[in-house]
């Protein structure tokens, strides 16, 4: 496979969909004319790419939950009540794992257990097996605009069949959505199959039709430091814009220390925006800050506490949007109960702090200042890696450890990073593995884990990311030693 | 320090989380373990041929991501079939999908020839003391 | 009666204590002697100044519910459950309100129909009625500090008997606890009682017994801009100071605007530290943050944003602990599991925040400046109404409306300001009425609030501080007119 | 704009709830009722004493701090006593001590001879044409 960051051309592109069309029975018949057609029917209130626009020109978070369940009718339902009991502002469709590995076979199976077993067997909808028909099925249904949202390496025929159904908005990416989601699927087939996706947008975007597409920010949701997830969305957000996407949602997981999360996200709109004027695209960027991504506390009341925290964080930093986490989330699926309980939380929190911002400070300044510095070593190493070209560089990147997710599957994955947090619960590196980091910056990164070591009494070590793991889940941010508890 | 007990680990189906697997891992090891590690998205059949290549004493499941209940079908008499007769099998994780009652989950996987299966979160310690009575080790 | 900010004399002291222990049979026989042997044998973690202390020293923010009711054995249970199950940090007895207008003999009749009806008919724990024996019974059940709160215009035999039964903490004052509770007790007679309650601590520090006390804080807890409250705290203050308090914890009722909220804080802790030096007490000054103290929001989901944002500003704030709201609190008393869980979320963001601090910035600066030059307009009128007697100031202040606390039920209170918030939610002075302030200040405050009419398209009304009072409980923090919705 | 009917209006008891009281004079004076506030903390009494002196078409009893089924027993009564036959008495805010189920508080408040009783958190406008139905103004 020859992989380049080049915008394939329509011989490529429709050469390629008659293969994939052809991957399950659903895709046959999918023509972009009448999903064109259908799209420039959605209503304005249907719109993601309008939504968006709308909420970052009046400074407003919206809320977004996550929601999937194997049967039709019972999808349907629980987005009706997330959107009419749960206030949500932008609905998502999360598809299962079944699908996300494109093993429609056992999808099938767990379609037909979940009706015998009269609740849901799979982890999210699998549209797919749904095809056009039950996909439109669902976005009639429903009053908001409707994203595809799951962890699928290779989600070409998926993403065909949610755009052909009116679905606004497609959630992913070439490194996001197969690093954290999958071990053994090479960088670049997975970034070719996302310039497909991508590719598939840009086409809509010449039909003048507007898309939203939103890389997967978080990764692993573990301790990823900000300076890595901004490299990786400013390289899928580069990628995409390639391929002719405009309206782009750039993602960034909550670490928890407030400064650093606000820090991160201004960073990642300046620094990408800086990106994308450089190459020349014209994308309308807007931002989605994640709740806390890693293990939650199990007591409801507390993962409250944590939801909320993520809510107030997305407000101060100006996201666009908040994706929501329930108070079921250390335990399993949540109900719709459950589900509306995290995103009403979440609403009355951003809706006190509307308008708010974190106001300006040294303090802030010095942290964007870091995690753009941070960024810029490692895009500049996969550019000089890929002789200029960023898909290249990227796959490159990987092989060198240059791009490296702390505790992800791949085993395309170094995994040499560690990251820690510091005595104020900022995410930092504590092992650089092949991270081309200035000398500065190692020291800076050093020097603040060992303010830790010495608070703790311990010295810098594993041991500590181990704990910060576990940390949140336990009701604190940062993971002390058993005898400072 | 080690124990001379091997056991293989993983995550089964098509479930990607990582993070326990490694913590998993990390902690059998500093209990003296012989680990072998599958890692993610790993069908019956890896964890078996592992078992049976390193010849071990136990293998642990993890299923986080919620299709436990279909991924793990079966396993013991895939087991037993591949003549890993009487293996101890423990599974753990978000075994099922959404918030059900345990003691219901557990006889499920009891049932289906588990030794041992945990609830969500559990600490990985508690289970090593399990298995090290269960191995008649402690 | 002749009022003077004055410490008491022992013989004015004793003298009053005869009559105050007669005003209810359990107070016979009371002896300060015996008090002071057995609160000697009060052990560290249950000394309510020792632990604010370490709070205080190690940057912790400590939680602390509201819970009382009618019956002993479940008040016990009650407080047990906290301590055990809600991970409190601070213990409260919540005294009902029949006692706080010291109708004791009702508060028989309210002990007798809770036990024939099976649950609580009071409103909290009727301490006066249970005596020396009951509420020892209660400070020995557990194992956290113990405070009674309150809002009881004459406290002096409830205080009596609360610290001789190992409560090493009482909250109230002179003011707080009238103008907000009492529709008919002169001010002057109130602070004259308080004096007494603050005296009966000094004497417990003379003889080396170390007692919290505690003005409360959000006086009515609707819309009460920060620096009428930090006037009444610093006044109260300074009254107990007088009387030979110690340690002191000023209080502050959350507005919902985080920058205010944070330097309303700063501003309190500066500013009573200053007047402290300025008249030799030597004091040890702690603080109390209190979640949202107006009209909730009833459905519970949005409860714990409220309380967790209320938990967030506290931290950010750095006060040395929160009084924490339930997710009940817009229907009725707790239950324990409501109350619990109110602390769970509380404790949960505490910790993911612990350490981090609101940054400094130009706006914070420019805020606690505001709230000090306010506060400080008002109490220079205070001084001067007094000729310099704080005591006889205060009472004077009230009748000019120098002091005026908004939406207040006494009718000793001007009741002519009126707050509103600005376009950000901080709240501000809409009527001044007789508030002496400066017109630059009072300039500042209009020009604020038609920021927000020119935003609303409406003008600057007492329509805004109606829709305010409404609007956290409809889930916005700022009420805006119908059409924005 | 006077519609020419009187409404006593208080809080009942030890309660000093000031800030609804003062919202629901501001409200029924804006739909042109009369109203005599008798403010925080106040007797039964003080309610029929003030009915009696103005004429008054309806008596708005309002308990937040959730004594009001103590303070509320025999109101009905004592206004038969003191001659004010059948005058229209309503109850609202949060009537008892925790959350309780409504309809059976409901009951217990209309039992005691209110003829209408709100749950927390009413929209004082939704009672307001209550009573102007009941009063026959609307
Ligand atoms: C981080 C995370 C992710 C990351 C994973 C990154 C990675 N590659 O590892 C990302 C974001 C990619 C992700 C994706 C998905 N996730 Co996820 N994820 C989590 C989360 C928040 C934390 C998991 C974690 O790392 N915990 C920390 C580790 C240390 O703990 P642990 O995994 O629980 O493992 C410990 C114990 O359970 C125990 N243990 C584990 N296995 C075993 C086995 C044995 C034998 C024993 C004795 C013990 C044991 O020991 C381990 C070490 O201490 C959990 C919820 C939570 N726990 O808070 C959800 C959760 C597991 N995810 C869930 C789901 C559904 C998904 C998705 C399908 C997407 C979705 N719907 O949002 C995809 C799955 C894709 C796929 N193909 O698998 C669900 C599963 C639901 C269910 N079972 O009903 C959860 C519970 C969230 C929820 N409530 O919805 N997820
Ligand atoms: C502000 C407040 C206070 C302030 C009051 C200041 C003041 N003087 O007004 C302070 C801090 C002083 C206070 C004190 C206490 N409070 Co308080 N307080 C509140 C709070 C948060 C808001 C009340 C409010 O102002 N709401 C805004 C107004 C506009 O709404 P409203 O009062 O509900 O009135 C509206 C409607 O109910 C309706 N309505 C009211 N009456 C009537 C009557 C009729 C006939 C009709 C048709 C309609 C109607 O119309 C009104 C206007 O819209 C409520 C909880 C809540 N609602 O969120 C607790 C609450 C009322 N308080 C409560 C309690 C217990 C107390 C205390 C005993 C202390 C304590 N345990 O913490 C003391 C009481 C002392 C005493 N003697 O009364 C409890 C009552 C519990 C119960 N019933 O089970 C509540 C519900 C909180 C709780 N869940 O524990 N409180």
């Amino acid at each position: 496979m020859e992989l380049k960051n080049k915008k394939l051309t329509n011989d490529e592109f429709f050469k390629e969909r008659e293969e994939v069309l052809r991957q399950w029975p659903t895709g046959a018949n999918l023509s972009l004319e009448d999903a064109a057609e259908y799209l420039k029917k959605v209503p304005e209130h249907k719109n993601f790419p309008k939504k968006l626009r709308y909420a970052k020109e009046n400074g407003i978070t919206l809320a977004q939950p996550r929601a999937g369940v194997a049967l039709l009718e019972e999808h349907i339902n629980l987005l009706r009540y997330l959107q009419n009991e749960g206030e949500a502002d932008l609905l998502p469709s999360t598809i299962d794992s079944y699908t996300r590995q494109n093993r429609y076979n056992e999808c099938e199976v767990g379609i037909e257990e979940s009706k015998k077993a009269g609740r849901s067997m799979l982890n999210g909808f699998p549209a797919v097996n749904y095809g056009l028909e039950g996909c439109r099925k669902v976005f009639e249904a429903v009053d908001l605009p409707l994203q595809a949202r799951h962890g699928t390496p290779d989600a070409r025929l998926l993403s065909e069949i949610i755009h052909a159904s009116g679905w606004t908005s497609n959630e992913g990416g070439g490194i996001s959505y197969n690093i954290p989601y999958a071990k053994s699927v090479p960088v670049d087939k997975c970034i070719r199959d996302w310039q497909y996706c991508d590719r598939l947008v840009g086409m809509y975007e010449e039909m003048g039709i507007e898309l939203n597409r939103e890389p997967f920010g978080p990764l692993t949701g573990t301790l990823v430091p900000p300076s890595m997830s901004n490299a990786v969305a400013i390289i899928e957000g580069l990628l995409a814009a390639e391929q002719g996407v405009k309206n782009l949602t750039l993602g960034y997981g909550q670490c928890g220390n407030l400064v650093q999360d606000v820090a991160a996200i201004r960073a990642l709109v300046e620094q990408a925006e800086e990106y994308f004027r450089k190459f020349g695209y014209d994308v309308y960027l807007t931002t989605v800050f994640h709740q806390w991504m890693g293990g939650f506390p199990h007591d409801e009341s507390k993962a409250f506490g944590v939801i909320s925290w993520g809510s107030a964080t997305a407000a101060l930093a100006g996201a666009t949007k908040v994706i929501v986490k329930t108070p079921h989330e250390a335990v399993g699926i949540p109900t719709k109960e459950a589900n509306a309980a995290g995103i009403k939380a979440t609403k009355q929190t951003l809706n006190l702090l509307r308008g708010q911002r974190l106001t300006e400070s040294k303090e802030l300044k010095a942290e964007i200042e870091l995690i753009k510095a941070e960024t810029k070593c490692i895009l500049d190493k996969v550019f000089e890696l890929g002789n200029g070209d960023l898909a290249v560089g990227t796959v490159k990147a990987f092989e060198a450890g240059v791009l490296d997710i702390p505790f992800a599957p791949s085993k395309y994955n170094a995994g040499l990073i560690i990251p820690a947090r510091d005595n104020n619960g900022a995410v930092r590196y504590l092992e650089f593995g092949n991270i081309p980091f200035t000398k500065e910056i190692k020291d800076f990164n050093r020097q603040l884990l060992e303010e830790r070591a010495k608070y703790e009494g311990r010295p810098v070590s594993f041991q500590m990311a181990v704990d910060d793991i576990f940390a949140v889940g336990k009701g604190v941010l940062v993971g002390r030693p058993e005898n400072m508890k | 320090m080690q124990n001379g007990k091997t056991v293989v680990i993983g995550v089964i189906g098509a479930d990607c989380h990582a993070v326990g697997n490694k913590i998993i891992e990390h902690a059998l090891k500093e209990n003296g373990f012989n680990v072998v590690n599958i890692g993610v998205l790993s069908p019956q059949e890896d964890f078996i041929n592992a078992a049976i290549e390193t010849n071990a004493d136990a293998i642990l499941v993890s299923s986080l991501y919620g299709h436990g209940e279909i991924d793990c079908r079966g396993f013991r008499e895939k087991c037993d079939e591949a003549g890993l007769k009487g293996i101890i099998l423990y599974v753990g994780g978000n075994l099922v999908v959404g918030k059900q009652d345990w003691k219901e989950v557990e006889k499920r996987f009891l049932d289906m020839g588990f030794n041992r299966a945990y609830p969500p979160g559990t600490d990985i310690n508690i289970s090593i003391k399990d298995l090290k009575k269960d191995l008649g080790i402690e």
